[in-house]
C-alpha cells in the first residue's frame, strides 16, 4: 500500500474530491495546511503598510490506496489541479506498512 | 418651538437606524462566504458612506424639495413632481442663500426649521431621512454578494440613491404619485414600499444582470458564521425600532403603536418560520429563525402605525411562508442568483405587507378617507395598495434596469470579477484583505 | 395628554430592552461549547419570539389585569388576585370590544390610555413589560444548555411565562402578594425578584431534573469565543440602561438615579471580581469581568431607584464575591449543571441585591412607609425583602418544579438528547447547522 | 421642574456612550493579534470599570466641582482652579452632608440639582460625564497593545483620569485655563481636545516609555478579525450620536446639528479614506474604511455643534490624508509603535479638529465672541484654538509623562512583559484565558 | 520506528489521549482533518435549501514508536475509537528513518 | 527522496520559515498541529475553574528534499528551533517513493 499525498489550490478541492469519488477511491482525508513555493506571496494592506503572505492556503488530500491504483490517482490529480500557473502544488508518494479499519479491526488492502 | 420629547425620539431613533447599515453588514457578512467576508461588508459600509454624503448635499432635496403635483383642489399643476422633488433644498438647507446661515441650521423660527418640521429640528429630519436612504441602498448590495467588481459597485450605490430611492420617497411620502391622495393614495407608515420593495426588487433585477455565481445551484452556498447572522438580526430589530417608530415623527401613541407592531409582528414571524422548518425539514435553524425575525419586521413596515397589534400578529405570520417559499423554492427554480436574498426577503416581504396593510389598517389612522377592508368592506384603499406595489415595481424595475444596463455598458471590462477572483475569494483578491487572517491557527 | 419626553425615552428604553434577548443569545453563545452554539443561541431566540407573541396575547392581562387583591382599606378581597391578574385586557386591548377599536390603541383620551398609564401610551406599556418577559425567559435556558431536546424547551419557554413569569409579576408589581403594601410589602424597582430570582432559580430546578452533561466535572467546559462574551455582557449594559432606567416609568430624576446607579455597580462588580481572582488565582481574566458586570448589574436592579450612588458602588462590590462563590464552588460541590450559571449570577445576585436593598434604601424614595434599615434603624423592610425573597423561592420553586417534571412527563422519549447527540453536538444534530462551517480552513 | 424630553436624551445619549468602551475593545480586540485578544478587550474593560467607580467617587468634583478661577470681571481669582476643579462634589454628591439626603440626588429642588443642571438631574449629568471618562481611558490603552503588564496597566488607568483627563475636563468644560472667555477661550463642542488629543497623546507618549513591541517593523501585525473592528467602529458610530448630540446638553437644534454633522463627517471621511487608498495601493479595505469612520468621527467631534454641514462634509475629507499620513508614514518613519493607532487616529485627528473649528465655526454658535476665520475674516477664534492645542499638548505630556516614567519606576520588575510572554501571547501568559479555544477544531 | 496515524471520531479524542498516557505513550501530535469515505455525510440546512455535507471532522493523530510498540498501540487505539458504526476511521503504520529530539539533539529511539 | 517531519513551537515559525528561505529550500508545507509531550499543559481559568489544557499549539513542518540535503536541514531546524525547554519538538524523517510537480507533471528530484 501507498500513500499518495497530494498538496493543492484549495478551488481544486471540490473538483478533486468529485473526480475521486467518480474514480471509485473509497477514502480520504484532506486537512489545511500551508504553503511555501516557488509561488509568491501576495500582499495584503494593514492602515497604508504592505504585509507580505507567503504563506497560501493550501490543501492537502490524503489517500492511501493499492500500490497498483497509485500511478492512476497521480493521472487523476494531475488532470482537476492543474491550472499550469506556478503553485499547482505536490504530489507525494509514501509507502505504508500497515492498514487497520478500527470499525471491523480487518488489516490489509481490505481495510481501505 | 421644538419639542425636546419629540426631538429627543427622533435624534435616538436616527441613531439607531444609522446602526442599521453596519448590522447588516454583519448580518450579510455572516451570511456570506469566508473568502467574500471583508468584500461583503464592505459593500454594505461604502453604500452608507457614499449615500450619506450624497443625501445631505442633493438627495434630501430630489425626495422632499420642490413644488407640490397637486394644487389644494387636487389639480395636477406639476407632473415633474409626481416623481421627483426639486433642487431647492442642495447642501441640507432650505435656499442656497442659507449656507452661511447660522439660524436656519438650529433655531425654532427659521424659516428652515418651521416651514417643514414643527416639533424638531430640521437637521435631524435630514439625519433621520439620511439613514433610511443609507440602509435602503445597503440592501441591495445583498444580491450582487460574491462576484460584483467593486468600480462598479460604487458606481451603482452612488446612483441608485438618486435614481431610485429618492423619488421613491418623493413619489410615496412626498405627495408625490403614489402617496398623494389625488393621485394613487397608497399609504406606507414606513417604507414598505419605498424601502424594502425598491431595494429588494433593485437586487433582483440586478443580480439577473450580473448573472448567476460560479458553480451556483450544485456548490453549497453556507453562511461562514451563524452567530453574526443572529447577532446582524438582533441589531437590525433594534435599528427598527427607530426606523419604524420614528416614523411617527413624534414620540405619542402612533409611535406606541408602531413599535409594539414592530416587535410582536417579528416575534411572530420567528415563530412561523420555525414552524415551517419544522414541517418542511424537521429541523429548526438560527439563520431561518434570524431570516423571519428579518421577514416580519419587513411586512410590519408599511402597517405599523396603521393596525392592531393582533393584526401584526397574523402579518407576521403571514409574511414567514410567503418569503420562505420565494428564497427556498422560487428562486432555485426560477434560478436567479439573490445571493443573501434582499429580494425573497425584503422584497417579497414589503409587498405582502403593502398588500395586507389593505386589509387590516384601522379607518381612524389611515392616512387617507379610506381604511381597511376588514373594517370598511370598501376596497378602494385595498385596490390603492396594489397600485402603489405595482407603480413601485414599474419604477424600480424600469429605472434600475436601466441603471444596471448603462453600468454594464461603461464598464469595459465587464462588472463581474473573473473566474479566478471567484474562486480565490474576492477578500485577498479585491482587497488585498482577509477576514480572519489567523484563523489558520498560524497566528 | 402623553409627555412626549416619557414617551420617548419609555420607547427606547424598550428598544434597548429587546435588544436585550439576542445580547443574552450572544452571550451564551460565546460561553458555550463550540458544537453547542447556533442550539444555546436558538433557545434564547426562540424564547424570545414565543413570550413577545403570548405576552401580547396573554401574558400582559395575567400580569397587570383584573382586579385589586385588596380594597382601601387594606382588606383582603380577591384571593386570586394575590397571585394572578385576569383576563381582560386580552390581544393588548382594554376590553375584548375593544379590538377593533382604534382610539383605544393610539388617543391619549381613550379609557385604555388614561385609566393605567397616564404619561405614556399603553401600547408602549406593554411592549416594555413584553420585552422584560423576553429576557427573563431566555435567561433560564442559559442552565439547560448541551443537552435539552429542542421540543420540550419550546414547550417550557411558552408555559413558563404564563405560569411563572407573569404571575410573579403581578406578584410584586400588580399589587399581589408580594409587593402590596397590605401584603408582603416588598419593593423591587426593575426586576429583582421577577427576573433575576425567578429566572435564575428556575434554572437550577430544571437543570436538577435535567441532569448534568456527560463528562460534567471531568470534561472542561470552557467558552468557544470569550469576544462573543465581552459584547454581549456590553450590550446587555446598554440594554440594562432600558431595562432599569425605563422601570421609572417616567424620564425625570429616578430615572436618572437608576442609571447611575447601573453604571456604577456593574463597574464596581467588575472590579470587585478582578480583585477576587487575582487573589485566588493570580490571574484576571475576561470571562470573569465580563461575569461580574452581569453580576452588578443584577444586585442593583431591585435597588437602583432606592438607593445612592455610594450605596451602588458598595453593593456591586459585595455582590461579586457571592456570585463567584456561588460559580466556582458551591456548584462543584453540589454537583449540579447549571451550564452557563443563570442560577449562580442571576439567582443569587438577585437574592443579594433584594436583601441588600432592604438595608440601603433611602426611606424618601421608598415605595412604602418603611425605609433601609441603615437609615432608619428599623428593620421592618429588610424583613419584608426577606419574606418577599423566600415567597419567590417556594413559589418558583414549586411551579417550575411541577412544569419541569410534567414536562419530562409528557415527553416520551425523554426531554434529553442521547449521548451520542451530546458527542456529536447539539448543533447539526438538533439543528442541521453548524456556527462556522468554513473555520477548518476549507471554505 | 426637569424636562423630560431632555432627561430622556441624556439617559439615553449616556446609555450610548457607555456602550462606547465595550465597543472599543471590540474593535481594538479584532486589530490584535489573536494570542492577545483577551488582554487587549481585558484593558479597555478594566480601565471602564476602574473609571466608573472612581468618577462617581472623586473625579467628577475634580472636573466640575470647586471654586471658579475667574470673578466676573475676567480677574484671575483662583490659580488651581484654571487647572482643577475641587474636592466638594466628592461621592456625587454637593457637599458630604448631603450623602443621606435623598431629595439631593432626584428632586428637581434640590441644590443639586437646581444650581448645576437645571433641565436634567445631577445624577444624569454625572454618569454622562463618567461615560466620557470611560471610553477616554480605553482609548489610550491601545497604544500599549502586546506588551504591557496587567499590573503597571491597572496602575496608569486607575490615575490618568484623575491626573489628566478630570483636570482637562475642567480646563476645557470647567471654566478652566482653556475653555474660559479669561483665559484661552478655545470652544471644543464635545471633546475634541478633552477626550482625543489628551487619549492619542497619552498613547503616543506611553507607548515611547514602553518602547516598542518584539519584531516591530519586521513582523506584520495585521488585525485577526477584520468583522469585530466594522462591527467595533459601527458601534462606535452609534454611541458618538450621545457622545456629541448629548453634549448639546439638552434635545433642540444644536443636538440635531451635531448629530446630522456627526453623521456626514464620518461618512465623508470613509469616502476619502477610501478614495487614498484606492490612489496609493490600488485596494479598498474594510479595516481602512473603519479607520476613516473613526477620524471623521474624531474631527468633527470639536466641531459638530459649531459648524454647518457642508463644513462636516469637507472636515471629513480633510482628516483623512492626515491621519492615513501619521498612521502609514509618520508611525513608520519615526519608529514608535502607537500599536492600534490611538495617537495616528483620536491624537492626530482631535488636532485637526480643534485647528478647522477655528475656521468653520458659525459666529451665532460659538461659545464665545469669536467666529471661524472663514465667516469673520478674523483670526482670534482659530489663534485659540492653536494655544488650547498647544496647552493641552504641554499639559498631557508633561503630566502623562511623568506619570509613565513614575510607573516605570515603580514597578520593579518592569512594565514590560519578557520576551517569552510577548512570543507566547499574553492572552494565556497573563490571563490563563484564550479568546477561541476550539478555533483548532478540537472543540 | 514506526509512525502510526490514526484517524478517528472527534468524540474518541479525549479517551484517546487519555488511553494513550496511560500506556505510557510518551508524545503524539493531533490535528484536525476532515474524512470523505463510507460514512455518509450528513445534510445541513440553509433557507430551506439542503446542503450535503460529505467532509466530516475527524482527528488524527500522530504518533512515533519504537517497532515493537505499534502493534499494542493498534489494539489501544482500535479498542478505544471502535464504536462499530460506519465512520470510525483508520489506522496507517509508516517507517520513520530517524527521529530528532529538538531540545537535545538526541537521536533514535531515545529521542521519542 | 525524504520528507522531513518538523514539530516545533508556533514562536519558531517565522524565524524557521526565514532560514530554510536562506538555506534555499525551495518548498515546504506547515499546517497547525497539537501537542502532548514532556511539556507539560498549563492552566486556563473558567469562572474561578482551573482547566487543565494539555494539548499545546505547535507548528508542523513538512519538507521534501533530496536525500542529501537531510542532515543538512536538521542542523537547521535544531539551530533555530531549539529553546533548551522542554517542549522545542522532534523531526522525523520518512522515505517519499515518488514526486510529482502537478503544473508540468515533472517527477522525481526535480520535482521538489
Ligand atoms: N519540497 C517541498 N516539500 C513540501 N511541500 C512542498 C515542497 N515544494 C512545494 N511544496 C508545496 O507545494 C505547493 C506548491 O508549490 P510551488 O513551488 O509554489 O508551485 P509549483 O509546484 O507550481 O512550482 C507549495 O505551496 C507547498 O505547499
Ligand atoms: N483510503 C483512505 N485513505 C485515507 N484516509 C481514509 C481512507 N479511507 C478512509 N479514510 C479516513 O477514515 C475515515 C473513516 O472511514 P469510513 O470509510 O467513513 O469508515 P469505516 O472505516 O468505518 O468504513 C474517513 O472519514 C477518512 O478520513
Ligand atoms: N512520539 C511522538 N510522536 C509524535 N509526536 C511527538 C512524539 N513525541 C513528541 N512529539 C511532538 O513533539 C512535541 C514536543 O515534545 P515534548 O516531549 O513536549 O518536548 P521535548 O521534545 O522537548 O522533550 C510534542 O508536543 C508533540 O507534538
Amino acid at each position: 500500500m501507498k500513500k499518495v499525498e497530494a498538496i493543492i489550490r484549495p478551488s481544486a478541492l471540490e473538483p478533486l474530491k468529485e473526480a475521486l469519488f467518480q474514480a471509485e477511491v473509497k477514502g480520504m482525508t484532506i486537512s489545511q495546511v500551508y504553503g511555501c513555493g516557488n509561488q509568491h506571496g501576495w500582499k495584503e494592506l494593514y492602515r497604508g503598510s504592505e504585509v507580505i503572505v507567503n504563506m497560501l492556503k493550501k490543501v492537502k488530500f490524503e489517500i492511501v490506496v493499492d500500490d497498483d491504483r497509485v500511478s492512476d490517482l497521480i493521472d487523476i490529480i494531475t488532470k482537476i489541479a492543474q491550472t499550469g500557473e506556478v503553485g499547482d502544488g505536490k504530489i507525494f508518494v509514501l509507502p505504508i506498512e500497515q492498514a487497520v479499519r478500527i470499525r471491523t479491526g480487518e488489516i490489509g488492502n481490505i481495510a481501505l | 418651538m421644538f419639542d425636546t420629547g419629540t426631538t429627543a425620539f427622533m435624534i435616538l431613533a436616527t441613531a439607531l437606524v444609522v446602526l442599521m447599515s453596519p448590522a447588516l453588514a454583519l448580518f450579510y457578512g455572516g451570511l456570506s462566504r469566508r473568502k467574500n467576508v471583508v468584500n461583503t461588508m464592505l459593500m454594505s459600509i461604502i453604500a452608507m458612506a457614499i449615500v450619506g454624503v450624497i443625501w445631505v448635499l442633493i438627495g434630501d432635496s430630489i425626495a422632499y424639495g420642490g413644488a407640490d403635483a397637486f394644487d389644494e383642489n387636487g389639480n395636477l399643476v406639476n407632473i415633474g413632481a409626481l416623481f421627483f422633488g426639486g433642487f431647492d433644498r442642495l447642501f441640507s438647507t432650505w435656499s442656497l442663500g442659507e449656507i452661511f446661515d447660522a439660524n436656519a441650521l438650529v433655531s425654532d423660527d427659521s424659516t428652515l426649521a418651521s416651514c417643514a418640521y414643527g416639533s424638531y429640528p430640521s437637521t435631524v429630519s435630514i439625519a433621520f431621512q439620511a439613514s433610511f436612504a443609507m440602509v435602503t441602498t445597503a440592501i441591495v448590495t445583498g444580491s450582487l454578494a460574491g462576484r460584483i467588481k467593486f468600480g462598479p459597485l460604487v458606481f451603482l450605490v452612488t446612483l441608485w440613491p438618486i435614481l431610485v430611492y429618492a423619488p421613491m420617497a418623493h413619489m410615496v411620502w412626498g405627495s408625490g404619485l403614489i402617496g398623494s391622495e389625488y393621485g394613487i393614495g397608497a399609504i406606507d407608515f414606513a417604507g414598505g414600499t419605498v424601502v424594502h420593495i425598491a431595494s429588494g426588487v433593485s437586487g433582483l433585477v440586478l443580480c439577473l444582470i450580473l448573472g448567476v455565481r460560479r458553480g451556483y445551484g450544485l456548490l453549497s452556498y453556507r453562511p461562514h458564521n451563524v452567530p453574526f447572522v443572529m447577532l446582524g438580526a438582533g441589531l437590525l430589530l433594534l435599528g427598527w425600532f427607530g426606523f419604524n417608530g420614528g416614523s411617527a415623527f413624534i414620540a405619542d401613541g402612533n409611535a406606541g403603536l408602531a413599535i409594539l407592531n414592530t416587535l410582536v409582528a417579528s416575534c411572530a414571524a420567528v415563530v412561523c418560520w420555525a414552524i415551517i422548518e419544522r414541517i418542511k425539514t424537521g429541523k429548526v435553524t438560527l439563520v431561518g429563525a434570524s431570516t423571519g425575525m428579518l421577514a416580519g419586521l419587513v411586512v410590519i413596515t408599511p402597517a405599523c402605525g396603521f393596525v392592531a397589534p393582533w393584526s401584526a400578529v397574523l402579518m407576521g405570520f403571514i409574511v414567514s411562508p410567503v418569503c420562505y417559499f420565494a428564497i427556498a423554492f422560487l428562486k432555485h427554480k426560477l434560478n436567479y442568483d439573490d445571493a443573501l436574498d434582499p429580494f425573497g426577503c425584503h422584497g417579497v416581504g414589503g409587498i405582502v405587507g403593502a398588500i395586507l396593510t389593505g386589509i387590516f389598517c384601522i379607518p381612524e389612522l389611515s392616512w387617507t378617507d379610506f381604511g381597511g377592508l376588514l373594517y370598511t368592506g370598501d376596497p378602494s384603499l385595498l385596490i390603492s395598495q396594489i397600485l402603489g406595489v405595482l407603480t413601485t415595481l414599474a419604477y424600480v424595475i424600469i429605472v434600475t434596469g436601466a441603471l444596471g444596463l448603462i453600468t454594464k455598458a461603461l464598464f469595459k471590462g465587464g462588472i463581474r470579477v473573473s473566474t479566478e477572483v471567484e474562486n480565490e475569494g474576492l477578500d485577498t483578491a479585491l482587497h488585498g484583505e482577509s477576514a480572519y487572517p489567523a484563523f489558520g491557527g498560524l497566528d
